[in-house]
């Protein structure tokens, strides 16, 4: 039986843990299609957008929280990661490549080349990626 | 994060098992850290055991890739699954190291 | 992890498997706290609404469907079940016991004493009950 | 739904497994019907392996409970699960028949 639509909500505590803890939330809990490429793809745009609200977000601030909305509706996949940190202004970044000899930087590029769609709310303490499976 | 080292004529091999992603691949740098150390020039890491692997990791090999390339060493991935083959691909690992699949 | 909320929506053809169906859906997605009173109680609640949707609600007619969403959130678990179907005059049957020699009419009956609350939609096409954990 | 029926001296036991409910009560009914026609008179249901039942499982119940009673039979209930205890408690189901648990 296919559901018309699931819904996870989640809050917890903004530790480098939370994107490992949210993803086994979210298989457990039956909402991404298994195997390959979509359980890969989708478990890399969680655990960008979870690490980034914890690491930048909330900064090892002991009050951070990362909330965490995933919802799974007629063949899209829809997340929403947010931390109570004080954003970024994403507007200045462009959509550019990471530098190739540089360690750091390619969450945002995963988002741009994994995600069907994504976008920063306002503040840069939110983000809403869209994954659309193929065959549903 | 478990992993075993395989000393080899030409250097060492790598195999970490387990996902290599933000909040688990702090052991993997560590170990690739003093391998380098050790004057380790061609350094392999095998990624049979690894299912996946995130910014945080690529960032890794890439910061493991650079430190060998300074002493003129090489990094080179073996045996990684499709899906990381994908991710490398798009996120254009081949430039740094050489990576096969499985 | 606790989730804040989780949301299942299911909708199938209206036969006498579509309760089992349902319940399954319900317990794999880890949506009802497990092990006694609480996983019978909700199974319980979910087969009699689904069984009513499907025998009076839809009566063998093909086009029979049966929509329901199942919501967790703090300690509280929303069931919702609608069929399409003509509904019937919830208000004339007011509040009684079964007859205890007969056979049928108790379905209703288990949602007085096992929901929390429940409510019939105007039509009776449809009913929300309401089931609250003590733990929670 | 599996069944074992025991030709017991005074009667029967009938041993269901699976879920007595809306979708899978057919069969035991059928059963029930059965022994009553067959002249079975004392009848004991034995609950140890169904875990779940619902209105349609209840009224199953009375309803082989009003044919035994029609001929001076009598339904008992046994080892029932805590939950279906409840559920029969609940529901004013001793009224009918004597129910013992686990
Ligand atoms: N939730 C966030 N809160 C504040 N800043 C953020 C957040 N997410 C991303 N950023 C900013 O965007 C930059 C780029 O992020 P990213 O592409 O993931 O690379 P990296 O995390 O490796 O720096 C970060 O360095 C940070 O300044
Ligand atoms: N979804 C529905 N659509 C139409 N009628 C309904 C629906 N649910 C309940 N009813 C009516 O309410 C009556 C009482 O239901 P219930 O207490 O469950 O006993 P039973 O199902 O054994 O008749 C039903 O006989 C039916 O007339």
């Amino acid at each position: 039986m296919k559901p018309l639509r699931q819904e996870l909500r989640l809050a917890l505590p903004a530790t480098l843990a939370a994107a490992t803890d949210i993803v086994a939330e979210v298989k457990q809990r039956q909402m991404v299609p298994p195997g390959p490429p979509h359980s890969f793809c989708i478990e890399l745009l969680v655990r960008e957008a979870v690490t980034n609200a914890v690491v930048h977000g909330c900064n090892g601030t002991e009050s951070g929280t990362v909330l965490c909305v995933v919802r799974r509706q007629q063949g899209r996949l829809f997340i929403w990661v947010e931390d109570n940190g004080p954003g970024f202004d994403w507007r200045a970044r462009g959509s550019r490549s990471s530098d190739p000899a540089i360690p750091g930087g390619r969450g945002i590029e995963i988002f741009e080349k994994f995600a069907t769609r994504h976008r920063f709310n306002a503040k840069g303490n939110g983000v809403a990626l869209l994954y659309r499976f193929e065959g549903e | 994060m478990e992993m075993n080292t395989i000393p080899d004529s030409a250097g060492a091999i790598l195999c970490p098992s387990g996902d290599v992603v933000a909040d688990s691949e702090t052991e993997l740098r560590r170990r690739l850290r003093e391998l380098v150390a050790s004057g380790v020039r061609k350094l392999t890491i095998d990624l049979s055991n690894v299912q996946m692997m995130d910014s945080a990791g690529l960032g890794l090999l890439i910061a493991a890739h650079n430190s060998l390339s300074k002493s003129g060493g090489e990094l080179t991935v073996i045996h990684a699954t499709h899906d990381l083959l994908e991710l490398f691909r798009t996120m254009r690992m081949h430039q740094h190291f050489s990576i096969s699949g499985e």
